[in-house]
């Protein structure tokens, strides 16, 4: 099929040479497919996207300046609100920043509870993302079974932090407290509920053949392309590159635990859905490890009341959900850092939206944003 | 009862109406519609006169449809002309495009 | 029998005895048949409102509305339809006014013309015309010229990519609905609605109702697909792909408006219901019992009337359970399904139908049937399955 | 007057109306949606001329094709809400003459040349007469209709194809 492609200022068919006329559709920041407050300006021939601009920064709020005037303490609450979806992972990935900075070793049980907690959190950010997904695809009842789900993980959280969304519940040197008695019992129960709705999902869903034909080869992005922007997570897996924090840069205790890391080579958002499902089981898998292996002892090291790293900078990196998440802090040694930067992973893999999006039709462009997996929060900071 | 006349002359109305669209009208579209109105403005007369000549066993109806069928099928390809044209000139006014008069 | 279009001779004769000029009963009869037709398509278009509520809750394990009126929220859709009709009249300023206004109304004139010939049970037909299915297919065409006409003029470019994916779909399913229609036409020899119906009053075999349904199962299969995309729900509902076009076409109305376009939804599934239903499904045969005390026609009526009922809205929870079940095709995807595979099957189906009643054999019906269908199906299968594209080559 | 004839004025004026905004009109979306209205007249007419079957076919062939395919065409062409200042071109005078010559030459033709025929009360059913026609009489014609749809088929994917 012959496609457009954008020259300069005109718009030319790949083949014939054609000038076309265009369209300029804004998507955005109000539509119920760009989840959240993202704007995209589509450029039309007929339904064909000729080229897409993302506009970012209505969820701007300056998170990087107020971490510079807040102690290390005072910044956990405000990285809840990074990826309010894995609120969880974003805690995990910045005291684990700081206490790399001051190389603190933590409690071995209070290691457990954080891959317990983050994995679970990988449970729910890719159960709402594929709830939301298949909303976008016009399935509408995918997104209600999601959700069910995602409420009993969102009642462990409940259970554990008492918080439901925003749980701020690592501290740099361990955990504030330990699981509720109730808790270990209640998560096999949640675990041996959920393996049997994977195959329900896939149903609903993978097995669907109009599905199917919607997300197979639309949206590729080749490797080289990947790597080019910088992707990371499922994104940069679904291309066939084998990259997983975890795995590549093990932080924590994750190379206590067997998992695999499903790779997917078509680069489509069907590569990319396939690898969001597959790390659901591999996130079960860890969970029920680290349940087994789960030591006692305290969950909190000795730390000193205001914490003051020593001079000196870190880029310390983890994978959540969306990928790589990383925070580079320069400490003065005083108790506020000099420098806080937060490298978001939704911000990244949306850069390479517009590359993905040329020659696709109105209705790929919004499977190929679903498949991107943003949360506004983090794009914008 | 209607006189026969009367359908005749409806039909007349039309069909002039239809000629002078197809005559006047810039837009290549609206010509296109001005030839359908003149269409049924033939139709109009062939089935009013099936209606009242019942001795030519309804051939008037048959041509009718013949008559939509090859409106169907002219009105296809003249709009398939027409995007061609537009494709080529970015307007569909027939007065502009006159590359082939000098 | 007893039939409606006796019953109005019967009364027109009455009047003429009174002395009274024909256009007085001819006008009464005419109020009446309307009233009684909107007030039918509006009573069951809120409740087939209310059960896709609640047909969607029990597919996604949850309830739905449970409040309004008591049991199980039955009268949320009249609080929803109260409410619309209390809203604020709407029209955006850069519409072109006149025709923004008259899209609702064309789009639901449309629907509610099509009842004209819903055969509800024997004898009970506004008009039985000899075209009936003819006129059927005909007017509900007419919904795609008010959808157009909307998302024109909106002016909303939201709403015109709905009207120009409409005006697309509408010409591409319209002409396999036509094909798979022609089948039991042809079976039957008639158009007429009522006479399709007493065409399926035998049985197969012996055994089998003498439903067209069963030697014509492609002709269903492929009537069922085009009626789903001429309705607009999904998976074909690319008109108003709210996730995509927001709403599409009727994205800027509101109020009044919007209900009669959402009223029309609903009116419409129950007349590709209907015609699937007459043509198909047996119309108002159905096992009865005669009542006592009734007349053995009144009984044999009210029984086709429960039955006709019966089945359209089978269908119609069909539908609601495809739309709750199903992801949404793609524009190019929904024209391609129908100019490469329903366009074909449904001529081969044709063939295939013409050739055996020459041959006067009705066994043949099924083994020509049962043919095209696995034709179909293998045509289906050896399809190339959903292309994986590898790493950097581009579609 | 009796109502069949009052009907007939009505559904004439209604015509003729649709048929002048389609010709006259500024704004060409209004002309094709007078158009369909003009159409759904002339069904009217070829009802009241006992023709339902043909009727039907004007109402499918008519407004659910060729007019949607007509406002598919604008859509694509011309900008929303776009009204041309000059509709019309500079020979304007010269066909108006040409159309009120005609006008009046068919008028005369249609009062003069042609008895006063009322027909019969009513037709039989026509459509399996016309069904009967078409195979029979006028199969050859038929076949070549026939033909001609699929020559138009065939130009039009070719002239519309973008490659």
């Amino acid at each position: 099929m012959d496609r457009p492609i954008p020259i300069g200022t005109t718009v030319v068919m790949e083949r014939t040479g054609e000038t076309m006329e265009e369209m300029y559709v804004n998507m955005g920041p109000q539509h119920p497919s760009t989840h959240g407050v993202l704007r995209l300006m589509l450029k039309l021939d007929g339904e064909y996207i000729i080229d897409c601009i993302p506009y970012i920064g209505y969820l701007h709020r300056c998170h990087e300046k107020i971490g510079e005037n807040r102690n290390y303490t005072q910044i956990i609450p405000y990285t809840d609100r990074l990826d309010y979806l894995a609120s969880m992972s974003m805690n995990f990935g910045y005291v684990l920043a700081v206490e790399r900075l001051m190389g603190q070793k933590i409690p071995e049980r209070a290691e457990y509870m954080r891959v317990i907690l983050a994995e679970l959190q990988r449970i729910a950010s890719h159960l709402i993302w594929l709830g939301t997904f298949g909303l976008d695809l016009g399935n509408f009842t995918i997104f209600m079974y999601c959700f069910r789900e995602r409420e009993m993980i969102l009642d462990l959280f409940e259970s554990v932090t008492g918080q439901r969304l925003n749980y701020s519940f690592y501290r740099i040197g361990g955990m504030p407290m330990d699981f509720p008695e109730t808790f270990l019992t209640d998560c096999q129960v949640f675990l041996t509920w959920f393996k049997p709705r994977l195959p329900e999902y896939d149903a609903i869903m993978t097995d669907n053949i109009l599905f199917q034909k919607r997300v197979q080869g639309v949206g590729i992005s080749p490797p080289q392309v990947a790597v080019d922007y910088g992707l990371s997570g499922p994104m940069l897996r679904a291309c066939g590159i084998k990259w997983d924090l975890r795995r590549n840069d093990p932080y924590s205790i994750y190379d206590r635990f067997e998992f695999d890391i499903p790779v997917f080579d078509t680069c489509d958002v069907w590569a990319r859905y396939m690898v969001r499902r597959k790390e659901m089981e591999e996130s079960v898998k860890i969970v029920e490890q680290a349940l087994a292996q789960l030591p006692p002892g305290e969950v909190m090291a000795k730390m000193p009341k205001t914490i003051k790293p020593p001079a000196g900078q870190i880029y310390s990196r983890a994978e959540s959900p969306r990928g790589e998440i990383g925070f580079y802090i320069i400490s003065d040694g005083s108790p506020k850092p000099y420098r806080y930067k937060v490298r978001s992973p939704a911000y990244v893999n949306l850069s390479a939206l517009p590359e993905m999006l040329k020659g696709c039709l109105v209705a790929d462009c919004v499977a190929v944003l679903g498949s991107v997996d943003i949360v506004l929060g983090e794009v914008d900071r | 009862m209607i006189p026969l006349s009367h359908y005749l002359i409806l039909g007349g109305i039309i069909f002039s109406l239809g000629v002078f669209g197809a005559l006047t009208r810039r837009n290549a579209i609206a010509i296109l519609m001005s030839i359908e109105l003149m269409l049924n403005g033939v139709n109009l007369n062939f089935i009013a006169f099936a209606r009242y000549l019942p001795q030519t066993m309804l051939q008037g109806q048959v041509f009718a449809i013949f008559v939509i069928t090859v409106a169907a099928a002219e009105a296809v390809v003249g709009l398939a002309i027409v995007l061609g044209l537009y494709r080529n000139f970015k307007t569909v006014n027939v007065d502009e495009i006159n590359l082939m008069k000098w | 029998m007893m039939t409606f279009a006796s019953l109005v001779e019967r009364f027109y004769a009455a009047m003429a005895a009174w002395g009274i000029p024909w256009i007085v009963p001819t006008l009464i009869v005419m109020v009446i048949v309307v009233s009684v037709v909107l007030a039918y398509i509006s009573v069951a278009a809120m409740f087939m409102i209310w059960w896709e509520r609640k047909i969607s809750a029990h597919i996604q394990v949850r309830y739905g509305p449970m409040r309004v009126g008591g049991w199980h929220g039955w009268a949320q859709s009249i609080a929803d339809g109260i409410k619309l009709l209390l809203k604020e009249d709407l029209i955006p300023a850069g519409a072109d006014k006149v025709v923004f206004v008259l899209a609702p109304m064309v789009v639901f004139g449309a629907t509610v013309a099509a009842y004209v010939t819903i055969p509800w049970a024997p004898g009970l037909i506004v008009r039985d015309l000899n075209i009936g299915i003819l006129y059927m297919v005909s007017i509900s065409s007419l919904v795609v010229v008010g959808i157009i006409m909307a998302g024109w003029s909106s002016n909303n470019k939201y709403a015109t990519l709905g009207a120009l994916r409409s005006a697309a779909q509408a010409v591409s399913y319209e002409v396999p609905l036509v094909l798979s229609l022609l089948g039991p036409v042809m079976i039957a020899g008639t158009m007429s609605m009522g006479k399709l119906v007493e065409a399926q009053s035998g049985r197969w075999f012996g055994v089998l109702p003498g439903w067209f349904v069963f030697p014509q199962i492609v002709a269903f299969l492929i009537y069922f697909t085009c009626a789903l995309a001429e309705c607009n729900r999904l998976p074909f509902d690319i008109p108003e792909a709210e996730s995509e076009l927001v709403a599409g076409f009727h994205v800027e109305y509101s109020g009044m408006r919007f209900a009669m376009f959402f009223l029309a939804e609903y009116a419409n599934m129950f007349v590709v219901s209907a015609i699937a239903t007459t043509v198909f499904l047996g119309g108002w045969h159905g096992p009865w019992i005669p009542l006592p005390g009734l007349p053995r026609e009144v009984a044999h009526g009210l029984f086709g009337l429960v039955w006709f009922q019966v089945k359209c809205y089978f269908l119609i929870f069909v539908m609601m359970w495809l739309r709750w079940t199903l992801a949404r095709l793609r524009v190019d995807q929904l024209m391609a399904f129908a100019w490469k595979v329903l366009l074909p099957i449904s001529f081969a189906n044709l063939i295939v139908t013409g050739l055996v009643l020459v041959l006067g054999k009705q066994a043949l019906l099924y083994v020509g049937g049962i043919a095209i269908l696995l034709l179909a199906a293998i045509l289906l299968a050896a399809r190339p399955a959903a292309r994986t594209v590898r790493v950097g080559e581009r579609t | 007057m009796t109502l069949k004839l009052g009907i007939f004025y009505f559904l004439a004026a209604f015509t003729v109306w649709a048929a002048a905004v389609v010709v006259l009109g500024k704004n060409i979306v209004r002309a094709a949606v007078a158009l369909i209205f003009g159409f759904c007249g002339m069904a009217a007419l070829y009802v009241l001329l006992d023709a339902e079957f043909l009727a039907a076919v004007q109402v499918l062939i008519y407004v659910g094709g060729i007019t949607i395919l007509l406002l598919f065409a604008i859509m694509l062409t011309s900008r929303i809400g776009a009204t041309t200042a000059r509709v019309v071109n500079d020979q304007v005078i010269l066909s108006a003459m040409a159309a009120v010559g005609l006008l009046v030459g068919l008028i005369y033709a249609s009062t003069s040349g042609i008895p006063a025929m009322s027909g019969p009360p009513r037709l039989p059913e026509t459509t399996p007469f016309l069904g009967r026609a078409l195979l029979t009489t006028y199969a050859l014609p038929f076949e070549a209709v026939s033909v001609l749809l699929l020559a138009a088929m065939v130009g039009a994917i070719i002239l519309a194809r973008k490659e």
